[in-house]
């Protein structure tokens, strides 16, 4: 740690997932670093975001699971969910992650500052009065809930996913505002819990970024578990009552909910910190930068949920590291983006990897597709899970993107990203055989059809 | 562009040479093609797959009767 | 079916995994095909082994997860294990997946044919006296468990994995012999129902094919689950008793179970089939094939667990497919068999790909190794799983394997595969930043570190 400022090869505002990948490349390069984070090393990804929901999620697995394994010859009886039990192991599984990367930080020599940083200069970014002077500057501020015009949040009954993940109870009944990931992500995981869920989204479908088979494969599987969902409908208005919350939607139907959950997207944390001042360029709050995250200012670079890419941890990790070897001059290849692997960690999960058919359509390429249903795949009946991996490829070209809804999907992703941006044809994945009995055949079985020599498809 | 402070660091160590994406060398390993010997024509130098199968044209193409 | 004989392009002497591949390719290329078999479509791995086996270990992963509920902040108590209704699920999905097999033979235009056949002459096989002429032959009948002098199996107290999987109950203890995977997979599903289980394996540890560090992994996660074992302790002698099985090991302790599983390896189903009177070449019942798969007789081939390569069902597929398309002379690439993931479906599971470390060290390769504990990835920390990700790979040269243990790793694997199979470089994955939180990421994690740019990575 360090008050009193001093002079660094990188200066990096913000220690979420952006910023100390950026300073853990950095010191591997050899530049002395200061890391300036107001809250907590590790950032909304590991407090507030990925870990902590996945926690949730994972215990909502395992209630669900004792739940129904009379059908897999178990005896057991589901008793209740033990909300304080649940915050423990969470708790836990953070506590435990936080001080490792504390460990990590501090091992490769990296200077903490603890404070909230503003930059006050083109070089220099200035906390609690101690001036820390950047060769180069990253700013990884990250990202806030935040909500839309006429709804205000009061954390008790209209609360962000910050509150939601802290939340000593389990909702009797819930409004989702906003289909998205963390929409979806907080649907699952307090159905699990036995909640009342209905999710508002303004859109035709449910995660409105994915295949649009996907979603519908989403739809129907939380229409099963009891989910509900009102489409291409967006909010009206919103009152408190009594017992919660009243929501009206644009063709005048209400929903009721014990609270609402408004999940409708994340903004740019970047007001009030000198970014303008010094001349760097932002768009609805967000840091433009060009291919190489450069702000077009002095050395200022920007990374994370605080650019106008996809707001995901890894590509946090990812820029931050491209950023490091950048400074460094390493010459690092710049993302691409659509390949990227996106996962939904709802149950089932949703996992993508590449471009959409729709978006294949609209750059104008010819494609074929294949879609393999989870029916044929063993593992996944054994797991009684239903669902489909979707391969899209060019005609005659290399696979373009995959596609895939069901249980345990989302760690079969990385495949695929390989696929995607190795530009493998779906012949060269075919002649390599997956093991058996696995839901990774899927994959397989998926691109041997493509391939002209479908093993296991059934019509 | 952005002014790049020289390099303080030490390196990440040896970086091999790579001629083609995983997949093509995969491909040219199957025909036995040296990709050394394959004039590259994609970006960066890249051998692209076109250009492994057009060197391997010129080899003897093998059938399922000879021996391999 | 056809009971009356008849000339096909390709006849086919058994319907398993290697057998049934064969015919679904030779079909899709046009040939026709008849498809002898004389127990049912989709032979061992089917219906007595891969799904039956990983229907037990679900069911057991299941009553595991009811035990533990508590520690993720689910109430719940465990009752018992169901045999019946454990059976139940397990027959439903094999018998689900066997419908869907005999509906795609069907659909092939393949013809089947049912009943014990018999190699009579170099270009044909008879059945109940009807006489199959095809202008090739593939052989492909498989194996059967076997044991070793002096231990005789009664399929009561002495049993092989064929009774096993019927056993209507579950035993209070259990002798394996043969740690395995079939041994292991078995240790495994049984002390999660409950079981006291002893495996007793010559060699010095558990899945001896495997890389040294994971056999030890997966040694120390069964001490935790209280799976006993004896290593380096060959057995000796058996004699049934009062109560069930008592067994000598080589030195000098006996060992007392309920039960005794024999799970010692498969030999070749070839003995009185008429292979060697047509002058095939056959070494400890194996039919000795070139790597084309071809018997050096007229135009008969051999695929599966009757010839002496992995003795896997995806193996089997691909020397089927294989198979298929040499002779319709698609000039297909031979099978690089280290190139095969394996994986055992224990809990932790074990899964590679490529070579170890010390088959490296054989052949004279010089490599670099890194071995990432799951303990520093998220994703694992959630579901609570213990293991690790070790890759092996040529200094400054490409991945030469893979290896993993932990929960749900299998389903990993194929990305070894591809990273394996395409010869790819660490840097190259390395530069593919996984999705956050996976399990998958450990596999990143680890081609950053042997990239020189460590990520996540606690010393
Ligand atoms: C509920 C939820 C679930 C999510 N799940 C996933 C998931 O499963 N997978 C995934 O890939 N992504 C997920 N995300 C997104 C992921 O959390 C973000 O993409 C990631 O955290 C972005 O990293 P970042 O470094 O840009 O910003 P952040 O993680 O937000 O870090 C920014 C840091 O900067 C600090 N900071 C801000 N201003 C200052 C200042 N002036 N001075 C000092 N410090 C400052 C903040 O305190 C914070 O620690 C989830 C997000 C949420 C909210
Ligand atoms: C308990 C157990 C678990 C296993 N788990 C896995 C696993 O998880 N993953 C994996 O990859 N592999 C697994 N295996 C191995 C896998 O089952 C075999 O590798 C695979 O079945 C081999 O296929 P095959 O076609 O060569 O032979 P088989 O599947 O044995 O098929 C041969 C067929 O030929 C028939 N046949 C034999 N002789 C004749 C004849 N004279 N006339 C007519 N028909 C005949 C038999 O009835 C049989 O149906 C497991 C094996 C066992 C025993």
């Amino acid at each position: 740690m360090s008050e009193s400022g001093g002079t660094f090869d990188l200066v990096i505002l913000g220690a979420g997932s952006g910023g100390y990948a950026a300073a853990i490349r950095a010191s591997e390069l050899g530049m002395s670093v200061a890391l300036i984070e107001k809250d907590k090393l590790g950032g909304t990804c590991l407090h507030y975001g990925c870990i902590p929901t996945k926690a949730l999620l994972h215990a909502g697995e395992v209630a669900d699971t004792v739940r129904e394994s009379e059908k897999f010859g178990v005896r057991a009886a589901f008793d209740s969910i033990d909300m304080a039990g649940v915050h423990k192991y969470k708790d836990k599984v953070v506590g435990g992650l936080h001080r490792g990367l504390t460990g990590l930080i501090k091992s490769h020599g990296i200077t903490v500052v603890e404070g909230e940083g503003r930059l006050t200069a083109v070089d220099e970014v200035t906390v609690n009065g101690a001036v820390y002077k950047g060769a180069n500057i990253v700013l990884a501020t990250g990202s806030q809930a935040r909500s839309i015009p006429g709804l205000e949040l009061d954390g008790e009954r209209i609360i962000s996913s910050y509150e939601a993940l802290r939340l000593d109870r389990i909702p009797k009944s819930a409004i989702i505002l906003g289909g998205g990931v963390i929409g979806v992500e907080f649907a699952s995981a307090w159905r699990s819990f036995g909640a009342e869920v209905t999710i508002v989204e303004g859109l035709p479908h449910l995660l409105p970024a994915e295949e649009e088979s996907s979603s519908k494969l989403l739809e129907r599987a939380f229409r099963k578990r009891g989910i509900k969902f009102e489409l291409a409908n967006p909010f009206e208005s919103v009152k408190t009552t009594e017992t919660g919350v009243s929501m009206t939607l644009a063709n005048g139907k209400t929903v009721e909910g014990e609270l609402l959950l408004v999940a409708v997207g994340r903004g740019p944390v970047s007001q009030g910190l000198g970014f303008e001042e010094v001349g760097i360029r932002m768009e609805r709050g967000f840091v433009q930068v060009n291919e190489n995250l450069h702000t077009g200012v002095g050395n200022i670079y920007a990374v994370g949920d605080l650019i106008p890419t996809l707001q995901l941890a890894h590509v946090g990790f990812a820029e931050g590291i491209f950023v490091a070897e950048y400074i460094a001059g390493l010459n690092p290849v710049n993302i691409d983006y659509d390949g990227v692997p996106r996962v939904t960690y709802s149950e089932p999960e949703v996992a993508s990897v590449g471009i959409t058919s729709k978006t294949a359509a609209e750059r104008g390429i010819e494609t074929t597709e294949f879609v393999y249903n989870l029916a044929g795949n063993g593992r996944s009946q054994i797991l009684q899970t239903q669902g489909a991996v979707k391969v899209v490829a060019a005609k005659d070209g290399p696979v373009l993107g995959v596609h895939m809804v069901g249980s345990r999907v989302g760690e079969l992703i990385t495949e695929g990203q390989l696929i995607y941006n190795w530009e493998a044809l779906p012949a060269e994945v075919a002649q390599l055989i997956h093991p058996h009995p696995t839901q990774s055949e899927a994959l397989g079985e998926a691109h041997l059809a493509l391939a002209g020599k479908p093993l296991h498809v059934h019509d | 562009a952005p002014p790049r402070p020289a390099s303080p660091g030490r390196g990440t160590g040896t970086r091999t040479v790579v001629l083609a994406k995983p997949p093509v060398r995969k491909l040219a390993k199957d025909l036995g093609v040296d990709l050394r010997a394959v004039a590259p024509s994609g970006p960066d130098g890249i051998v692209t797959r076109e250009d492994v199968r057009r060197h391997a044209e010129q080899s003897l193409p093998r059938t399922p009767a000879e021996p391999r």
